[in-house]
């Protein structure tokens, strides 16, 4: 069952993500991102990670995705197909994205086995309690510092957003 | 539904996202791939932490902070892209060569 | 008294060369006449330190040979350039016959001469400066001849070059005689460029350069033995024989190097006469006595000497019958006349057969006897030709004529030239002529001999043609001309006495102290006496000489003449253009060195040489260009490069190396 | 004060006067020119007081000195990043000496020459002074990592020198200059770091090199390297060609500085350290670069024949004699090496007279082609007779100064017995009749003949100007009549120098 799901999953992913690139309207593809991000949160949840499926749907989708999509309205044109890439471009990238993949298959294939890695059956492990204790935790396994430093940095890069997009006077 | 299959599926996304970043031309259109590159590598901190013994939270944590980052990154570049779009109505990154040599 | 002179001999250079500095550097450009006065002064002082001199080396040396029998006096020596601790240049004062003979000639010439210029420069612009630059050329004349060793020489040898073509360009403003300059410069020293070799070999192989050393019988003996390259035999003797004689050999305008002196002509007359009678032009000779015990241990070389000399002798002459520039014609008189030296000098190699062998110091003597007499007379022909030229303001023969009313001194005085440089008895010419045949005779040398004859004979019908054309036939000048100068007549007349008597009076004293260098090399030998016939013969020919320019030139009617040129064949037309050589020259200067070798260098240096840094530059440039290519600007593009780069650097991690 | 603190504050007067005059005013080019002619004034006497000094202690240890090794005098070692081993390493030998002597007189006559400067004089002259700081530095270094640093100092001035004050296709020939220059430094770099290296006391004292015998497998590429890397400020052929582009270019002060005084670092350094540390790897070579400045030397002179700019004539000139100069070094024997450094002396004035009359007649007609010249010597008669004088210095009169160090050069290169030598030698004496042919052919055309109406109206030398000028001449004169008092200098030092280069 679980791996049939997956499997499922696995698929739309693909394909929505496929999507994404080669859609040559800008506002599909950014619809289709979103389709991306919500199968990923369900691949999440198959694996046990239901909080970061849920920070995935309310961050990416609620968030960024939504940003994304207002700025493509704010700046383009609908429908806007001049900016399709051209054939060898397509083939470059094509052969380079390929061979990057088969680079990084191979290193898998070659590194992994199957038998060295068992589904883990703690059911607590990704859970919200653990994740709250370990982003508060001061000792020197938790996560207290970056979780301080990301929060000053989410502040730096809005108020930079904000001095960037404003209008020169 | 192994720790490899998983690799193996992020892989894929990942080289989607290298093929976006590459054939793209608009630049919101390369944002789009990376967020697709981010959310591979996002699967893949899930997946170790589900499928290793190490430390399954800190897998679950990381993620998050990519999130919080990779929000940051975009609150940024679109403020970048609204003030390019108003300067030069234009986000073709052909057009965008400022930095040629 | 005489030592006094002696201790203080170099005094004898000093006067001028102060002139020279006092001129130069400030009275010139203040007070012409007081520069001018102030040369002759100094030049007077120089004579009186020079016939001092004279007197103190009679006194000290020759009036007691028992004490010094090279009869050779070194004065005011010191260290000039200590180029090693084995080698070390001096300078000082060489005094033996012949440099104290050409200390009294330079000497009174250069006063005569100077007193003349103070006519004859009179109002050019340039008055102080000739003045100082005269100085100057005396000065480096007499440091020339009291060389004590041939470094030395070398020095003043070229010093008395560029004073020359200083000189000779005079009036700078004057293209030809700039070009005439150059060439005098460029030709002397292309020759001293090799008497510049043969010193330093010299001076390397024997590690000393003074003539004292170089003269002495050891040396011929080392460079004999000594082959410069093993393999490639190189005789040293002859090969650095050969290389000092070149210095003189272009100096002395001896065949091929002669073109300069002609054109030397465009400088003012009175250092046409200075350079051709006492100074520049007998250097060469000066060196060849001066090395002549060396020289004379190489047959080879005498050889030479001789052949050079009687070519130019006859070939001189036969040009100057063609000639209608006065003062030309007396340079290629001036070229014959050093001919005579110089194959006097290469004759007194006698011809080796079981009777005689050696060295003939008749020939030596004769040619110095010959230097003495030449100085007097072809000074005074230059400075008639320059007061006639003064008067009338051409040089050109074929517009002069029946100056002998309006010149009276000038004309009586260049009679006695004419008559000396013709041999005629008993002008001074006559005697040393007649010497120099004699030992040519003597010697063994027929051809040479006959060379020298003949070419007595047309000398006397040059000059007297030149003679003729201009002293008598129909005057031309309907004008009255100006009256002769004082001071320039002073000079002639004065010149005209020794022209005259000094052959007579001074022959006895050139055949007793004028072979001391011969002492070690003529000790077999057995000459035949002077036979009456050769004086005899040699006169007849030169009156028969002055007989057919009478006749052709004399009577005021020129129509032989132009009966006999216009037949012109191709032998008049190449005598007429010199043999072509100035052409020749031209076509060797300026079509191979210019355009095939200078000018293919400059190209090369500018498109090969500089090409190839260019070219590196440009290389680098084209790789610049191309790595900008990829700095493009386009974010795909580095994006893709990145990707790139990892596959890249994974790949390298894994070959094999 | 003692010797070694006179050194110290020989090389860094010049720089404390480029120092001084940042806070004038860049109008104030009178108080500019003040300055800077005060600073070299002023060391021209220190360096005429160390002359002494050292002419009095070389004649006081005359006797007795080993003459196996370089005697400095005046030393001062004090380490300056002792972690490498670098030293503040400094003294003077004869050769030294004179150089600086020089130097001071270049650079003196220099800033006279560059009176009438008008654009940025301030810059000119802070850049002047700094360079002329490096080269004082070069010559009194003995440590070859600081000999480098001043090295450095002196040559890149260059660039800024004329590419912003030069004429013509200025900054081609700057660049051109420049590159050329630092490539050599750049052989010169890896020879002393192979030598730093391979000597095993990890020292860059050049006294220390001098003494070990380092191996033939770094010898035969190490004195090709440093041969050519200080050859290429010397001008050796073929990588003269930044000489005539760089020296027509250039302002007058700079080009009587650079082939004044520069061309003779090239000289200084193939001596100094190429042959005097690496004498086994000049006897390999020694041959092959014997016939390539013989080349330089001839090629040199056909080269000045068809040029028609007066710059360009004497840049091929500068070529022909600094060839001399290498062709002196090459003989290896004792007569042949001082005559190089005679030359060095003599071709030192002799240049920077030429640049120094060159730029005053090019301020006067405006041009520099011959052609359009003419009969100079009826209106500035000065510097026609100066012309002729430097010309007649070019071409070996005796009397002048180009004489007794070209007679020396011949013939202690003829007193070496190998039959290149001898070869090269009579080519090279027959060089002097071409050096003859263009000197007397561009004075011929640019001062005799009949005047261009153009230039009636022109005058002679300022005062300021003949002031320079007449010093030049004086000390060519000087030294042409009485060469005694510079080869008593050079003699000391000089043998321990030979009896290295040829053990």
């Amino acid at each position: 069952m679980h791996d049939f799901l997956f499997y499922g999953l696995a698929g739309l992913l693909v394909l929505s993500s496929l999507l994404v690139v080669i859609l040559p309207n800008l506002l599909h593809g950014a619809i289709s991102l979103i389709g991306s991000f919500f199968v990923t949160a369900a691949l999440y949840i198959l694996l046990q990670m239901e909080f970061v499926a849920l920070a995935q749907i309310m961050v990416y989708i609620g968030g960024i995705v939504v940003f994304i999509l207002i700025i493509i309205l704010l700046t383009t044109r609908l429908g806007e197909e001049s900016l399709a890439p051209g054939p060898g471009q397509k083939v470059w990238g094509l052969a380079i994205s390929g061979a990057l993949g088969g680079l990084i298959f191979y290193l898998v294939i070659d590194s992994i086995q199957p038998e060295n890695v068992a589904m883990q059956a703690d059911e607590e492990a990704g859970g919200l309690e653990q994740i709250g204790l370990r982003l508060l935790d001061t000792t020197s396994d938790g996560f207290i510092v970056p979780f301080e430093i990301v929060s000053v940095l989410l502040f730096i890069s809005l108020v930079g957003a904000v001095v960037i997009a404003r209008k020169d006077k | 539904m192994t720790l490899q299959n998983c690799l193996i599926l992020t892989l894929f996304l990942f080289a989607i996202g290298v093929y976006g970043v590459l054939t793209r031309r608009h630049l919101i259109g390369i944002l789009l791939s990376i967020e697709i590159i981010l959310n591979a590598a996002n699967i893949n901190f899930i997946a170790f932490a589900r499928f290793t013994t190490a430390d399954p939270t800190a897998g679950a944590i990381f993620p998050v902070f990519v999130m919080a980052v990779s929000a940051c990154e975009m609150a940024v570049a679109l403020a970048i892209i609204i003030s390019m779009y108003r300067h030069r109505k234009n986000l073709d990154v052909r057009e965008l060569e400022a930095l040629h040599g | 008294m005489a030592d006094l002179f002696l201790s203080y001999s170099y005094l004898v250079l000093l006067w001028p060369f102060l002139a020279f500095l006092i001129i130069g550097l400030w009275l010139g450009r203040y007070n012409r006449r007081a520069a001018g006065l102030l040369s002759v002064l100094f030049s007077g002082l120089s004579m009186v330190c020079g016939i001092g001199i004279t007197y103190g080396y009679y006194r000290r040396v020759l009036a007691r040979p028992h004490l010094f029998p090279d009869k050779t006096l070194l004065v005011n020596q010191f260290d000039w350039l200590n180029i090693s601790p084995d080698l070390t240049v001096r300078m000082g004062i060489y005094l033996d016959p012949i440099s104290v003979m050409m200390i009294v000639v330079i000497t009174v010439i250069g006063f005569l001469v100077q007193i003349y210029s103070l006519g004859y420069m009179e109002g050019d612009e340039g008055f102080g400066r000739f003045f100082a630059l005269l100085s100057f050329f005396a000065f480096s004349m007499l440091g020339l001849v009291v060389a004590t060793n041939i470094f030395q020489m070398y020095v003043f040898w070229e010093l008395v070059g560029v004073s020359s073509y200083v000189l000779i360009s005079f009036w700078y403003h004057k293209p030809a005689a700039v070009t005439a300059g150059k060439k005098a410069f460029i030709i002397t020293r292309f020759a001293d460029a090799f008497f510049l070799l043969g010193i330093i070999m010299v001076g390397y192989f024997i590690g000393n350069f003074d003539f004292q050393d170089l003269n002495a019988p050891e040396t011929a003996a080392i460079l004999n033995k000594m082959f410069m390259v093993k393999g490639i035999g190189v005789n040293l003797l002859a090969l650095s024989c050969l290389l000092i004689f070149a210095g003189g050999w272009g100096k002395s305008a001896m065949f091929p190097l002669h073109i300069w002196l002609p054109d030397a002509m465009e400088g003012p007359t009175p250092v046409s006469a200075i350079i051709h009678s006492a100074t520049m032009v007998v250097a060469g000779v000066f060196l060849t006595a001066r090395m002549f015990p060396l020289f004379a241990a190489s047959a080879l070389t005498l050889t030479i000497v001789q052949l050079v000399g009687a070519f130019t002798t006859l070939f001189a002459a036969v040009i100057a019958l063609t000639q209608h520039d006065i003062k030309r014609i007396l340079a290629y008189s001036t070229l014959s006349q050093l001919g005579y030296m110089m194959f006097s000098l290469g004759a007194s190699q006698v011809v080796d057969n079981p009777t005689t062998a050696g060295i003939n110091p008749l020939g030596y003597s004769a040619s110095m006897f010959h230097i003495f007499t030449h100085a007097f007379y072809k000074c005074l022909l230059f400075l008639g030709a320059g007061a006639i030229i003064h008067t009338i303001h051409t040089n050109d023969i074929g517009r002069m004529g029946g100056l002998r009313k309006a010149m009276p001194k000038t004309y009586w005085s260049m009679l006695a030239a004419c008559l000396a440089i013709s041999g005629i008895f008993p002008f001074a010419g006559f005697w040393s002529k007649d010497e120099i045949l004699l030992g040519a005779w003597q010697s063994g040398h027929y051809l040479t001999f006959g060379v020298g004859l003949l070419s007595s004979g047309i000398t006397a019908l040059y000059m007297f043609r030149l003679f003729f054309m201009v002293f008598h036939g129909q005057t031309t000048f309907g004008r009255q001309l100006k009256t002769e100068d004082p001071l320039m007549s002073f000079s002639i007349v004065i010149l005209a006495i020794p022209t005259v008597v000094a052959g007579y009076f001074s022959k006895e004293i050139f055949s007793a102290y004028f072979s001391s260098p011969m002492v070690w090399a003529a000790d077999k030998q057995l000459l035949p006496g002077h036979p009456l016939w050769l004086p005899v013969c040699a006169n007849l020919l030169a009156v028969t000489g002055i007989i057919i320019a009478w006749y052709l030139y004399g009577r005021g009617d020129l129509s032989h003449v132009r009966l006999l040129t216009r037949r012109r064949g191709i032998g008049y037309q190449l005598v007429v253009n010199k043999l072509y050589i100035d052409e020749l020259y031209l076509f060797v200067t300026h079509k191979i060195i210019f355009s095939y070798i200078a000018a293919p260098i400059k190209w090369f240096d500018r498109h090969i040489v500089d090409g190839a840094v260019n070219m590196v530059g440009r290389f680098l440039h084209i790789c610049g260009t191309g790595i900008r290519l990829a700095q493009n600007g386009q974010l795909t593009v580095y994006l893709g490069a990145t990707a790139i780069g990892i596959i890249l650097l994974y790949v390298l991690g894994r070959l094999p190396i | 004060m003692d010797g070694s603190t006179l050194l110290t504050s020989i090389w860094l007067l010049p720089f404390l006067t480029g120092m001084l005059i940042v806070p004038v005013g860049r109008a104030n080019h009178q108080l500019i020119k003040k300055i800077s002619l005060t600073g070299s004034g002023f060391n021209l006497v220190l360096i005429i007081w160390l002359t002494l000094l050292f002419a009095a202690r070389v004649s006081l240890a005359e006797t007795g000195v080993d003459t196996r090794y370089t005697v400095l005098y005046f030393t001062l070692n004090v380490p300056w990043f002792s972690m490498l081993n670098i030293a503040y390493n400094i003294g003077v030998d004869g050769i030294s000496v004179l150089m600086l002597l020089l130097t001071g007189i270049v650079i003196f006559c220099g800033v006279l020459a560059s009176w009438e400067l008008k654009e940025q004089a301030k810059e000119f002259f802070i850049l002047l002074n700094v360079l002329v700081g490096g080269v004082y530095g070069v010559f009194v270094s003995f440590d070859l990592f600081t000999l480098f640093l001043f090295y450095e100092v002196a040559v890149l001035p260059m660039y800024l020198l004329i590419g912003i004050w030069g004429t013509g296709d200025k900054e081609y020939s700057a660049m051109k200059l420049t590159l050329m220059l630092v490539a050599g430094s750049a052989l010169i770099f890896a020879g002393i770091l192979a030598m730093y290296y391979e000597s095993g006391i990890a020292s860059f004292d050049i006294l220390k090199l001098s003494r070990i015998r380092f191996p033939e497998s770094l010898q035969v590429w190490g004195f090709p390297a440093l041969f050519i890397g200080f050859g290429l400020l010397g001008g050796l052929f073929p990588f003269h060609t930044w000489s005539p582009d760089g020296h027509a270019s250039a302002p007058t002060a700079v080009s009587m500085l650079h082939a004044g005084v520069l061309m003779k670092l090239g000289g200084y350094g193939c001596l100094r350290v190429a042959m005097y540390l690496m004498p086994e790897g000049a006897q390999m070579w020694v041959e092959f670069f014997l016939v390539l400045v013989t080349i330089n030397i001839v090629y040199g002179a056909f080269g000045a024949i068809r040029q028609t700019d007066l710059k360009y004539i004497t840049a091929y000139s500068s070529v022909s004699h600094c060839g001399l100069v290498l062709f002196g070094l090459l003989a290896m024997t004792y007569v042949g090496l001082k005559g190089a450094v005679l030359q060095m002396v003599s071709h030192g004035l002799m240049t920077a007279l030429f640049f120094a009359l060159i730029g005053m007649i090019y301020s006067r007609t405006r041009t520099r082609q011959i052609h359009e010249m003419g009969g100079l010597m009826k209106v500035m008669p000065f510097l026609s007779v100066a012309f002729v004088i430097a010309g007649l210095t070019g071409l070996g009169l005796p009397g002048l100064s180009g004489f007794v160090a070209e007679a020396t050069i011949f013939i202690g290169s003829f007193a070496n017995a190998n039959p290149i030598n001898r070869i090269c030698t009579v080519l090279a004496v027959l060089s002097i009749v071409i050096s003859a042919v263009y000197i007397i052919r561009s004075a011929n055309f640019a001062i005799n003949g009949p005047l261009n109406e153009k230039f009636n109206a022109l005058s002679d030398a300022t005062l300021v100007e003949k002031l320079p000028i007449a010093i030049l001449v004086f000390l060519i004169c000087g030294m042409g009549i009485l060469p005694g008092w510079i080869i008593n200098l050079v003699n000391s030092a000089i043998e321990p120098i030979v009896n290295n280069v040829t053990r």
